[in-house]
C-alpha cells in the first residue's frame, strides 16, 4: 500500500516536470533558454516517471527494461542536446543577453 | 485509483506533446524544430511506457526502447545535415546547409 | 483520441510549409505519433515497424534527397491550387460516402473477424507454437506475401545503387566525420554496442514480443548509420566494405528462398516448415529463425547500402 | 455516421486529402514523395482500425485472454512499411538524378526546359 503512494506520488510529479518543461518550451525567449527546458523532461520527468513505474513492476523483466529505457534516456538525451547546442553556436546562432540591441 | 493516476500522468505528457508540436510547427528557428522533435521523441517513450501499464500489458517496453535509440539516431542526422549540409563528407562545405 | 488530432495537425502543417527542411522534421514528428496510435489501437509489431522505418530510415533518405537537390519549394500559383482542391475535395467527399458503407470501430461482427481470423488466432499457437500471432503469420502462414515483400526491398536496394552509385562505389573518402563533437564521439562509440545487442534481441525475440525480421534489419542498419554519421563514411568500411554489403542483400533473399526449397527437397510444399525437423513444431521453429535471419540481413544490408548510396553521392557538374 | 467511436476513419478521410493535395499541388518532387507518405500512412492507419476490435489486445498469446485484434492487418502494414521506404528511397534516387539533369526538382521549370529544348 505504501509502495504504491510513493509509486503515484513519483508519477505525478514526473508529470508535473514533463509540464514544467512543456511551459519552458513555450514560454522561454531564445533557443539557448528553450534547451533548459527541454532537458527537465528529458532527465528528471523520464527518471521519475520511471521510478514510479518500476515500483509498480515490481522485481521483474519489465523493471529491467524500464531501466534500460532510462538509462538510454538519460545517456541519449543530454548528447543530443549537446550536440545540438554546439551546432547552434557553429551556426551563428548568438544567445540573447542582456546587450539592449540585441533583445526583440 | 491506480488506473486515473496513470491517466493524469498520460494526460500530462500529451498536454506536453501539443506545446512541443506548436514549437516545432512555429519555429522560429530550425534549431528550434529540432529541439521540438528530440523533446517530442522523449515524450513518446514515456507515453508508451505509461500507456502499457495503464492497459496492463505492461510487454510492450521494447517499443519504447526503439523509439529512444531511433530518436537519437535521426537526431544526430540532421544535426550532421546541419552542419556539413549533407549525410557524407564535405559535399559543399561546412555551414552549406544553413538555410 | 487526442492523437488522431495532432495527426491531422501535423499533416495540415505540413501542406502549409514551403521550407523542405521543416518538412522533413515535421514529418518525423509525424510518423511519431503514428506509430503513438498504432499502440494504442493494439498493433505493436506496426508500431515497431514504423518507429524504427518511418521516424529513422525515411527522415536520413529524405535529408539526403534534400542535400543533393534544392532546400525550399517554390511558390506555387494559383492556376495549380485550384484544380488541386476541386480534385481533393471531390475525393474526399466521395471517400465520405464510402465511410457509411465501413463496419463501427471495434465492432467484434465485422467482417474482418470472421473464420479466417479465428484459424490464425486460435490455431496459432498449436500449429505453430509461438506466442506472437503476427511473426506466425507472417513467416509461417503467409510466407510467400513476405517472400515477395523481401524481393520488393532486394529490388529496390539494387535499383537505387544503379541509379546513385557509379564505379566499383569503392571510392575511399575524408574528413566526413563530426571530429569536433567531442561528446557525441564518446556517447556514440558507447552506444553502438547496446544498438546492435538490441537489434540482435528483437531479431530473435520477435517470436515472443513485437519484433522480428524487419525491425531487427532496420535496428541493425540504424547502428551502422549512427557510426558512419559521427565518424566518417570510410570508417565503415574496413568492416563493412561496400561489396560485401550488396552480397549481404542478395544471401538473405538466398537464404529465404534456400529455406522454402529445403521444404520441397524434404517432401512438403515450397515454405513448408513442418517437415524440416522430426516433429512439425520444432520444423515452424527452425524454418521460422531461419527465415527471420533472412529478412533481417537482406533489410539491413539494403538499408545500409541505400544510406550509403546516398551520403557517398558526387553530384554531376 | 458522426460519432466518436468512427473518428478514426474520419482522419483517415483526412490524412488522404492531405496527402492528394500536396502530391498534387506541390510542384517540388521531394515534398511530393512526403506527401505519398502521409497518403500511405493513412491507409495504414485505415487497415490497422479495420482490424481492430473494442476491448481487444495486442495479438501475441497470453493465459486467459481471448480477445485479440485481427493480427492479418499488421501482418500486411508490417511489411508494407518497410516496403513503403524501400519504394521512396528509389523516388528520391530518381528526383536527385533529375536535379543533376536539369539542375532543378520543381515541375514546372522542368517542363519548361523540356518544351525550350523541342
Amino acid at each position: 500500500m505504501i509502495w504504491n503512494v510513493v509509486s503515484w506520488a513519483l508519477l505525478l510529479s514526473g508529470a508535473a516536470f514533463v509540464i514544467v518543461g512543456g511551459v519552458g518550451l513555450i514560454r522561454l525567449p531564445d533557443f539557448f533558454t528553450r534547451l533548459h527546458a527541454v532537458s527537465i523532461p528529458d532527465t528528471l520527468g523520464a527518471a521519475l516517471i520511471s521510478a514510479g513505474l518500476i515500483i509498480q513492476a515490481g522485481l521483474s523483466m519489465v523493471a529491467l527494461k524500464l531501466l534500460i529505457i532510462l538509462a538510454f534516456l538519460l545517456f541519449t538525451g543530454p548528447t543530443a542536446t549537446h550536440a545540438l547546442a554546439k551546432t547552434a553556436l557553429h551556426g551563428k546562432l548568438a544567445p540573447r543577453t542582456r546587450n539592449p540591441e540585441k533583445t526583440p | 485509483m491506480n488506473t486515473s493516476i496513470l491517466f493524469i500522468t498520460i494526460c500530462c505528457i500529451l498536454l506536453t506533446m501539443v506545446l512541443a508540436l506548436y514549437r516545432g510547427i512555429r519555429g522560429p528557428t530550425l534549431y528550434d524544430r529540432i529541439l521540438a522533435v528530440n523533446g517530442f521523441g522523449t515524450k513518446t517513450v514515456l507515453i508508451i511506457a505509461v500507456y502499457g501499464f495503464f492497459k496492463g500489458r505492461p510487454d510492450f517496453l521494447d517499443i519504447a526502447i526503439v523509439y529512444a535509440l531511433i530518436n537519437f539516431i535521426s537526431t544526430i542526422a540532421v544535426l550532421k545535415f546541419f552542419e556539413y549540409g549533407g549525410l557524407g563528407g564535405f559535399l559543399h562545405g561546412p555551414g552549406a546547409g544553413n538555410p | 483520441m487526442s492523437l488522431l488530432v495532432l495527426l491531422g495537425t501535423m499533416a495540415i502543417a505540413i501542406v502549409r510549409l514551403n521550407r523542405l527542411f521543416a518538412v522533413v522534421i515535421l514529418f518525423d514528428i509525424f510518423s511519431l505519433l503514428s506509430a503513438a496510435l498504432f499502440v494504442s489501437l493494439g498493433a505493436v509489431d506496426v508500431a515497431f515497424t514504423e518507429a524504427s522505418v518511418g521516424a529513422g530510415i525515411t527522415t536520413i533518405l529524405l535529408l539526403g534527397a534534400l542535400s543533393l537537390t534544392s532546400k525550399r519549394q517554390r511558390q506555387i500559383s494559383w492556376k495549380r491550387h485550384l484544380p488541386a482542391i476541386l480534385i481533393t475535395v471531390a475525393i474526399g467527399i466521395l471517400l465520405l460516402f464510402g465511410l457509411s458503407d465501413l463496419p463501427r470501430f471495434g465492432d467484434p461482427e465485422a467482417p474482418a473477424f470472421g473464420p479466417l481470423y479465428s484459424r490464425y488466432v486460435f490455431g496459432s499457437p498449436h500449429e505453430i507454437g509461438i506466442p506472437n500471432m503476427v511473426t506466425s503469420i507472417l513467416a509461417s502462414y503467409r510466407g510467400y506475401d513476405t517472400l515477395g515483400e523481401t524481393t520488393v526491398i532486394f529490388t529496390a536496394a539494387v535499383t537505387v545503387l544503379g541509379l546513385m552509385v557509379r564505379g566499383s562505389g569503392a571510392r575511399t573518402w575524408s574528413g566526413g566525420g563530426m571530429d569536433h563533437h567531442l561528446i557525441l564521439r564518446i556517447n556514440s562509440k558507447l552506444m553502438l554496442p547496446l544498438i546492435l545487442l538490441f537489434a540482435l534481441y528483437v531479431q530473435f525475440h520477435g517470436d515472443y514480443g513485437p519484433g522480428g525480421g524487419f525491425q531487427a534489419g532496420v535496428i541493425f542498419a540504424g547502428g551502422f548509420i549512427l557510426y558512419c554519421l559521427v565518424f566518417g563514411l570510410e570508417s565503415v568500411q574496413s568492416f563493412a566494405p561496400a561489396g560485401l554489403v550488396r552480397v549481404l542483400c542478395a544471401c538473405g533473399l538466398g537464404l529465404y528462398i534456400l529455406t522454402g526449397l529445403c521444404g520441397m527437397l524434404l517432401g512438403g510444399n515450397f515454405l513448408d516448415y513442418n517437415v524440416l525437423a522430426h516433429d512439425p513444431l520444432h520444423g515452424q521453429h527452425l524454418g521460422i529463425a531461419l527465415i527471420e535471419i533472412g529478412v533481417g540481413t537482406t533489410v539491413a544490408a539494403s538499408m545500409f547500402a541505400m544510406f550509403h548510396a546516398y551520403a557517398g553521392y558526387e553530384p554531376q557538374a | 455516421m458522426i460519432d466518436a467511436g468512427n473518428m478514426v476513419y474520419w482522419v483517415v478521410v483526412l490524412l488522404m486529402m492531405t496527402g492528394l493535395y500536396v502530391v498534387l499541388a506541390s510542384s517540388n518532387l521531394v515534398k511530393k514523395v512526403v506527401g505519398l507518405n502521409i497518403f500511405q500512412t493513412s491507409v495504414f492507419i485505415l487497415y490497422i482500425s479495420l482490424g481492430s476490435v473494442s476491448g481487444g489486445t495486442a495479438p501475441i498469446h497470453v493465459e486467459g485472454v481471448t480477445n485479440y485484434a485481427n493480427p492479418l492487418p499488421h501482418v500486411l502494414i508490417l511489411t508494407a512499411i518497410v516496403v513503403g521506404v524501400a519504394t521512396s528511397a528509389v523516388a528520391l534516387a530518381l528526383a536527385v538524378r533529375i536535379h543533376d539533369a536539369y539542375g532543378s526538382v520543381e515541375e514546372d521549370l522542368i517542363e519548361k526546359q523540356e518544351t525550350e529544348q523541342a
